[in-house]
């Protein structure tokens, strides 16, 4: 072996032993490939095609009732034949991952600031308290969280999704690993903020030394930043080689089709069908067009499906038993209005409030004032951790079928039949109907909720992050669903996203949020052709 | 959640409940001696081959009474696990899912019952309705469902404030929805062991008030009786206590080997 | 150490097969099963009371172990001819527990204070008209009708005059001085350096300890944290005759099947005497307590040897097939049903109970049996009489119309609701006659008349274990309910 | 909410409860038959006794009014008078509690120190030999009737191993020392069911936290099992664990009775099994009472705990 290799993956495969039919299932199939020190190793790849395992495996950190064959060397060492104690030993010094899923991934009883400190607590003992302290929140400044100070006292539960994911990629990174595995680090970040940490990546990796395997949906930011990719699709190394061989060359059909899927914002082809260009420029929408009636008896206007009027969204903090509780304002003073059959996308900061926004439109936060008006709807959302937003307890089969029990009066076997459908239409096989969440992979998850939501063909539906764990295929296939289904039964989203691509893909209009207000709306196009505010331009900066 | 591989603990719970549930039938169709015969002559005879078990201080045939007495404790056990849960667990969804005054006014009558000294719950009892097998199963059934409200409940405060609860809800669930189809499957593992720790603890109640002498009635058999019977005879008559004794363990031991696995 | 010279006659030791020396001094743990109701001997009525307050108090006379009454406060008493008068003389050097000594006041204080707080429940008191005195050494009790039997009352305690804190602070007469008491764990009482009878008591300190439950008997025998246990199952005695004396005497109880006279079908004499033909109660003996006991026939004990009736013991023999043909008779060919209702705390009784309740099968009458607390006895069986019949054990004072007095028609005590015209006359000659011998037949014929009856199923009189530090001698056995410690003492 | 005014709260919920139980024990009273009176007259009574007993005692008057009189009286510190002991129920309970406290906290610590730890070992490895043997142990010995196990005790340590004399207690003034060496028997006879009750609690719900993407960040950190267990599952396992412990410790202390039978402690729970049967209703109540108290505030402080161990929870 060479001795700039740092990772050597020999013919691994792993497989899932199937309770019922006693078979084994491979969901990585005798793959192999080697690591170069210093090397950003990309791996993108169908969404269930066995990245995560793969990385997971790399990690020892595979459920226990799986089945690996093959060897893994990491430096010369084979680490499936390390026993636990030598094995942890690396974890974390040597080798350190962001996990997919930020959410479930963090201790919900832990504050922030332990569960980064920790990593110095195990692997830099001989550092003081304070030093340890100095250097977590130095670290989740690194990874774009300025205000450290506050963070280290949160729980998971009250970050954003976005920050939640710094807070992994600052805790993979506190120590320096020789070996980084980022399992689609950025997926919640908005571009400026992905910018941000693919910088930090980039430079930690010269500085350090560190390799990294970077997992990622994200065409463009793998090419920005990697060596070598790999592509994978069910189970199997597709190709292998460098950037210029694959994005420029690429061999194999899958790989082929999946460049062809990455989405380009060609601003002549939009077309525009909308008739909404009056708002163009509008920094704030004008009084005309919140109060177009009188407020006393306000009735929506018969287009308008959903109307914000000055909202205020607060949350409160409490620290301790015996301190008394303060309120944050996150959302400021937020107007809009989503229209019949109409797309309205939210883009913004990481933690600038859109989910907050999004979660006390349905009605899931109480703590606001302000006014929304949502005549007769019930809207559907798709969380932006569909992990925790779908019960872990039930299968997929159940889940889905949930709605339709509840808002249909389909017998069961029509009731079966659109479930099967509508895994269809995300792209899923029918066989995962018998699956539990737990077993399925990230995108997998993302489609279950998607599919949950839209199965009862809901007027509204409020989408959180809908496609960020997808690969670009897939991605396409069900941004053309949504758009059919909006088509046929004149549906409104309100779609929140930091991928602008998707975002110019699907929505009719745009509001950009920054800081808890909306500094910006426009028609998309006019937005993209023309941006107003400051940080509008610089998002766009980072995309086109 | 993942799926978990059936084990040897499985298996062997298997086992020993089929078999003390074949023992039990038979005893409820034939049983070696008429289980309340008495005979003067072989007072606490040891096990011999005409009696397996030996006999008791009426020289009645132990194998005979513990064979309607597993069937007496077992159902005691079952219904009053059963009562205690099913209700316990209904309190337990609502108040931890509603909170605020309708909680606090339950958990306080919960409090309440939980404190309640269980003897003199069982003689109202037993002066409302009179002594019996049935009677110990209400007292023991609502002497139970504190315990399950109360874990319940704690479950319920935990995962309310799940997303995927929020989901359901916009899902256009109803809260009775929510609470059982939802929420509920998810309090398994702890439900689960609950049920076995009740389980338990209903044999151990029924022996305890058979103890008390509120229980069954003599000459009827089940095995707390026969436990708190047995006990002067401890040293004269070993095997008095030790077949009903087994018998006890054995089907909590089954009861749980199973459960646990689940 | 002792003299034995100097020993009352009466104080003797009873009979120890091979007696050895008393030594004086040292402390015994007596392991009594009931908590006391009241440390006043005028308000205690409990038998496990009275058991401990024996040693603490003394009447003017007192039971010796034959049943027999001997002076005690009083030296000498006499009874008028007609049975109307009784006069008693004080001992001279008898003197309280705290020192001053036993006057005629303080005799006709307590005798009064008992009469007033007692008179409801035993009504013989208030054939007494007065307590007066006649000197400083004599009192005379004057009745309105002819009772010989009272004197069987006046075993009550004698406590100083005007004395009110009995109830905390008791101050007697007896062998023993109180010392402390803790509810439902011990009653301590010390020697009582000053009783009247020279070198009497032998033992410095006796503990009564409180032990509810039974079933800690043995390991607190075993494990030397009790001396003297009484009321032993023949189980647990079989157990301890190893480490233990098993001492064995008569537990002087009636215990039956007792069964009430107006509920049906026990309203009918021949179903009443069938279930005693068809009740085996040798059998029942030898079940529940090995054979140790003694069958009886009638409403007395054996050990009221005067009075005792011993030829109704076997006067209806166990015999099926008759009881089948009696109930048949009765109108009940195909048996019936019917509740036994038993105190719990009485497991010999709910012993009894199950074997009844299997014997009766043979005769296909089908008893269930209904355990009951205590009190809910004493509520719905003794005093509302809610009952069919019930298995309980009857106790007596030292006076034989205590013992049948409750079958009288209109008796407060007439739980199983027996009513008989003759009875009625009969009992109330025997309370009137002067006439021993007379008093005597009638009693006897009182018992026949319950026997032949068959008022209820009269089934034995269990005896009475006790089990005794193998170091410790003079344990004496009474006809009544006593545990006299003045007569034990450790062995040389 | 501000945490004085949830005190002030609790304490006004606790009296509703309060007064709730009694008014129930009151009526559980008039519901069973028999009464203080039959019980101190015993088969001597009769009806002109009994009658003169009650009116003396108030018994006659209407149930209501006898229940706001003791009520007033219990407002006013006074639980009234024993039935059976005649002496004030205060004075008979102090002693008492303290046994029963004593031996509460001697079974909770023994609960405590054993369960959690033995959980842990087991739920570390499942499946593996400890687990197999510490679930097999505590099946065991939950399923041991708890007269039997006092039996037991006493004849392994006091009769075999000679540790204690059975039937000998020591109150804690004659000598606290003796007090304590006697009372870890019973101690032990309590816990040893209730610890394996727990330990059966806590590994499942050790083994539900295991199966989370927390445990495996943590993993990934290079924490080791037992790094793993204190810092990250233990707390939120215990989440449903201290409402079972909490649990478990109001039933040490309602119904150690037969432990203090068995052994022949003078405590609160054979208090209230002689009261009962003595239908000594001042005395019961005042115990009953007291558990509620008890049991109240153990709840209370589960709740507090509650939000301390899961920052999603707010106490309303
Ligand atoms: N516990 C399990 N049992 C059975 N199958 C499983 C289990 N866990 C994962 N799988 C399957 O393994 C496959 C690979 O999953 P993996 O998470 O590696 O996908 P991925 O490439 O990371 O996809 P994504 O991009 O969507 O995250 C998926 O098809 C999934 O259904
Ligand atoms: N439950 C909560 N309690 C307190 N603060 C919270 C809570 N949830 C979110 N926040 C705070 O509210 C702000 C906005 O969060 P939100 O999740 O709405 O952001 P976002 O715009 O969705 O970000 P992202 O794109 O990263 O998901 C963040 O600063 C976050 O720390
Ligand atoms: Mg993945
Ligand atoms: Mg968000």
């Amino acid at each position: 072996m060479e001795d700039n290799i740092l990772i050597y993956v020999r013919n691994i495969t792993i497989g899932f032993p199937n309770l019922k039919t006693k078979d084994i299932q491979n969901v990585v199939k005798n793959i192999s490939f080697q690591v170069k020190k210093g090397e950003i190793l990309g791996v993108v790849g169908e969404s269930g095609s066995g990245k995560s395992m793969t990385a997971l495996c790399m990690m020892g950190l595979l459920p226990k009732d799986v089945l690996v064959k093959g060897s893994i060397y990491f430096n010369g060492i084979d680490l499936l034949g390390l026993n636990e104690d030598d094995l942890r030993r690396l974890k974390g010094k040597e080798m350190s991952m962001v996990f997919q899923e930020p959410m479930t991934s963090l201790n919900p009883s832990m504050k922030i600031g332990r569960q980064v400190e920790e990593m110095l607590v195990l692997h830099e003992a001989n550092l003081s308290k304070e030093e340890r302290r100095k250097r977590t929140i130095e670290a989740l400044g690194q990874a774009g969280l300025s205000s450290g100070e506050t963070i280290y006292d949160k729980y998971p539960h009250q970050l954003s999704g976005g920050m939640r994911q710094r807070v992994m990629i600052a805790m993979a990174m506190i120590c320096k690993p020789k070996l980084l595995i980022a399992d689609e680090p950025t997926t919640a970040l908005d571009v400026t903020t992905q910018a941000k940490i693919i910088e930090l990546i980039k430079e930690i990796c010269e500085v350090n030394g560190t390799t990294i395997i970077f997992i990622s949906h994200d065409l463009s930011v793998v090419r920005k930043i990697c060596d070598r990719v790999l592509v994978m699709e069910d189970g199997n190394l597709v190709e292998e080689g460098s950037i210029e061989e694959i994005f420029t060359n690429p061999k194999k059909s899958y790989t082929k089709k999946l460049l062809k899927a990455i989405p380009i914002i060609d601003l002549d082809n939009k077309i525009e069908k909308q008739n909404v260009s009056k708002e163009f420029k509008l920094l704030k929408p004008t009084d005309s067009e919140i109060n177009s009636s009188p407020i006393n008896n306000y009735k929506l206007d018969s287009d308008r499906i959903l109307e914000v009027k000055n909202l205020n969204v607060y949350y409160q903090d409490q620290k301790g038993l015996l301190a008394k509780e303060t309120m944050t304002h996150i959302v400021k003073d937020v107007s809009l209005y989503v229209k019949r059959g109409e797309t309205l996308g939210i883009v913004g900061e990481s933690g600038s409030g859109k989910s907050t926004l999004s979660k006390t439109i349905v009605g899931m936060i109480d703590n606001y004032d302000g006014e929304i008006i949502l005549p007769n709807i019930k809207p559907q959302m798709v969380f932006q951790d569909p992990y925790s937003s779908l019960n872990p307890v039930k299968k997929v089969g159940w889940i889905l079928e949930e709605p339709l029990k509840l808002q249909t009066k389909l017998k069961k076997e029509e009731r079966k039949e659109r479930v099967r459908q509508i895994l269809r239409d995300v792209d899923l096989d029918e066989k995962y109907a018998d699956y539990y969440l737990s077993e399925l992979s990230g995108g997998q998850r993302q489609r279950v909720a998607i599919g949950a939501s839209l199965i009862v063909n809901p007027e509204f539906i409020v989408l959180d992050e809908p496609v960020s764990a997808l690969d670009v295929t897939v991605q396409h296939q069900i941004i053309e669903l949504l758009k059919r289904l909006k088509r046929q039964y004149n549906l409104s989203y309100l779609f929140i996203s930091h991928d602008l691509n998707v975002v110019y893909q699907i929505c009719d209009r745009v509001c950009v949020m920054y800081n808890g207000e909306i500094i910006e709306r426009a028609p998309i196009r006019e937005l993209f052709v023309n941006p107003q505010h400051e940080y509008t331009k610089k998002l766009l900066k980072s995309v086109i | 959640m993942r799926r978990r591989k059936k084990n040897i603990s499985f298996y062997l719970g298997l086992i020993i409940i089929s078999l003390v549930i074949i023992f039990v039938v038979m005893g409820i169709f034939w049983t070696p001696y008429d289980p309340n015969g008495m005979s003067a002559a072989l007072k606490n005879s040891p096990p011999s081959l005409a009696h397996l078990f030996g006999t008791d201080n009426f020289g009645r045939d132990i194998l005979s009474r513990v064979m309607v007495g597993a069937k007496t404790t077992f159902l005691v056990a079952f219904f009053t696990v059963l009562i205690g849960a099913s209700i316990g667990t209904i309190i337990g969804a609502l108040t931890g899912y509603y909170g605020g005054l309708f909680d606090e006014v339950l958990m306080r009558l919960n409090d309440g019952l939980a404190s309640f000294p269980s003897i003199l719950l069982a003689l109202v009892f037993v002066s409302i309705i009179g002594t019996g097998k049935y009677n110990i199963i209400l007292a023991l059934g609502v002497l139970f469902i504190p315990s399950y409200a109360r874990i319940i409940r704690s479950e319920f405060i935990t995962l309310k404030e799940k997303d995927f609860v929020k989901n359901a809800e916009l899902m256009g669930a109803n809260d009775f929805r929510i609470m059982f189809v939802h929420i509920l499957p998810n309090t398994k593992p702890i439900f689960i062991s609950s049920v076995s720790i009740g389980f338990n603890n209903a044999v151990l109640a029924e022996s305890s008030l058979s103890y008390l002498n509120l229980g069954v009635q003599p000459p009827d058999a089940s095995l707390g009786r026969m436990l708190s019977e047995a006990q002067p005879y401890l040293f004269t008559a070993p095997w008095y206590v030790i077949f009903p004794g087994i018998m006890i363990i054995l089907m909590i031991l089954g009861f749980s080997l199973l459960n646990d696995s689940v | 150490s002792g003299d034995k010279n100097n020993v009352d006659n009466e104080q003797t030791p009873a009979a120890d097969e091979t007696p050895r020396t008393p030594r004086y001094g040292g402390s015994v743990v007596v392991g009594t099963l009931q908590d006391l109701d009241s440390l006043d001997p005028h308000k205690a009525v409990a038998a496990g009371t009275k058991e401990v307050l024996f040693n603490v108090f003394e009447g003017l006379v007192k039971p010796d172990e034959s049943g027999e009454l001997i002076p005690a406060v009083a030296s000498d008493y006499t009874i008028s001819e007609d049975g109307k008068v009784y006069t008693f003389t004080l001992r001279d050097n008898v003197v309280f527990h705290n020192g001053e000594k036993v006057t005629v006041a303080d005799v006709i204080y307590s005798l009064n204070r008992y009469i007033s707080l007692n008179k409801q429940m035993e009504p013989v008191l208030s054939n007494i008209i007065e307590v007066k005195e006649i000197d400083d050494k004599t009192i005379e009790i004057s009745l309105n009708e002819t009772d010989t039997e009272l004197i069987g009352f006046l075993t009550i305690g004698i406590i100083p005059n005007e004395y009110d804190e009995s109830a905390t602070k008791p101050i007697g007469t007896g062998p023993f001085k109180f010392l402390s008491y803790t509810p439902m764990e011990s009653f301590k009482v010390v020697r009582n350096e000053d009783y009247y009878l020279e070198n009497t008591p032998y033992l410095d300190e006796v503990i009564f300890k409180v032990i509810t439950n039974t079933d800690s008997v043995i390991m607190d025998l075993l494990s030397g944290s009790v001396d003297i246990l009484a009321y032993l199952t023949s189980n647990q005695a079989k157990q301890l005759e190893n480490d233990f004396n098993i001492e064995e005497g008569n537990m002087n109880l009636v215990q039956g099947l007792f069964l009430n006279n107006e509920v049906e079908p026990f309203n009918k004499k021949e179903v009443r005497q069938a279930l005693y033909h068809g009740i085996d109660r040798q059998g029942i003996l030898d079940m529940v307590a090995d054979g140790k006991g003694e069958i009886i026939g009638s409403n007395m004990f054996p050990g009221f040897a005067k009075y005792y009736n011993k030829d109704l013991a076997n006067l209806y023999e166990y015999n099926p097939e008759k009881a089948k043909t009696l109930l048949s008779d009765a109108g009940y060919p195909n048996g019936f049903t019917f509740t036994i209702t038993v105190p719990s705390n009485y497991p010999y009784h709910v012993d009894t109970a199950q074997v009844i309740v299997e014997q009766l099968k043979q005769i296909g009458v089908d008893a269930t049996i209904k355990q009951v607390e205590w009190a809910t006895w004493l509520s719905d069986v003794y005093s509302a009489r809610n009952y069919e019949s019930t298995i309980i054990g009857l106790d007596a004072k030292l006076a034989p119309r205590d013992v049948l007095e409750r079958y009288q028609s209109d008796a407060s005590g007439n739980f199983v609701n027996y009513s008989s015209q003759e009875f009625d006359e009969v009992f109330e000659k025997a309370t009137r006659t002067t006439d021993d011998s007379e008093k005597v037949a009638y009693y006897m014929e009182l018992q026949e008349l319950l026997a032949n009856d068959a008022a209820s199923i009269y089934l034995q009189d269990p005896s009475l274990l006790v089990a005794v530090n193998k170091e410790l001698g003079g344990y004496t056995f009474y006809p009544v309910y006593v545990q006299d410690m003045s007569k034990v003492y450790y062995k040389e | 909410m501000n945490t004085i005014k949830l005190i002030i709260k609790k304490i006004a919920s606790l009296f509703a409860t309060l007064i709730i139980v009694s008014l129930i024990t009151f009526l559980a009273f008039q519901v069973i038959p028999g009464d203080s009176v039959l019980i101190s007259l015993g088969t001597n009574a009769t009806e002109e006794a009994i009658e003169q007993r009650r009116e003396e005692l108030g018994l006659n008057e209407n149930v209501f009014v006898r229940y706001f009189k003791w009520l007033g009286n219990a407002a006013k510190g006074d639980f009234g008078t024993s039935s059976q002991y005649h002496i004030k129920v205060s004075e008979l309970i102090g002693e008492r509690l303290s046994i029963t406290i004593w031996l509460t906290i001697i079974s909770v610590v023994f609960v405590l120190l054993i369960s959690i730890p033995l959980g842990i070992l087991a739920s570390n490895r499942v499946d593996g030999w400890i687990d197999r043997i510490v679930v097999f142990l505590t099946q065991i010995t939950m399923a041991i009737p708890p007269f039997f196990l006092g039996i037991i005790i006493t004849l392994i340590f006091g009769f075999i191993l000679r540790l204690f004399t059975p039937g000998r207690f020591y109150y804690p003034a004659e000598s606290f020392n003796k007090f304590i060496s006697f009372m870890v028997f019973p101690g032990l006879a309590i816990a040893i069911p209730k610890i394996a009750m727990v330990v059966k609690f806590l590994r499942s719900s050790i083994i539900r936290q295991l199966d989370t993407d927390y445990v495996r960040t943590a993993k990934s950190k290079g924490h080791t099992r037992a790094g793993i267990m204190y810092n990250h599952v233990l707390k939120n396992a215990l989440i449903p664990v201290i409402t079972f412990i909490a649990m478990v410790i109001a039933d040490i202390l309602a119904n150690s009775i037969i432990i203090e039978e068995v052994f022949g402690i003078p405590g609160l729970g054979r208090l209230l099994v002689m009261s009962i049967s003595n239908r000594d209703y001042a005395v019961v109540q005042a115990i009953v009472l007291l558990i509620v108290i008890i049991i109240v505030f153990l709840n209370f402080v589960v709740d507090i705990l509650y939000q301390y161990l899961d920052p999603k929870v707010r106490i309303k």
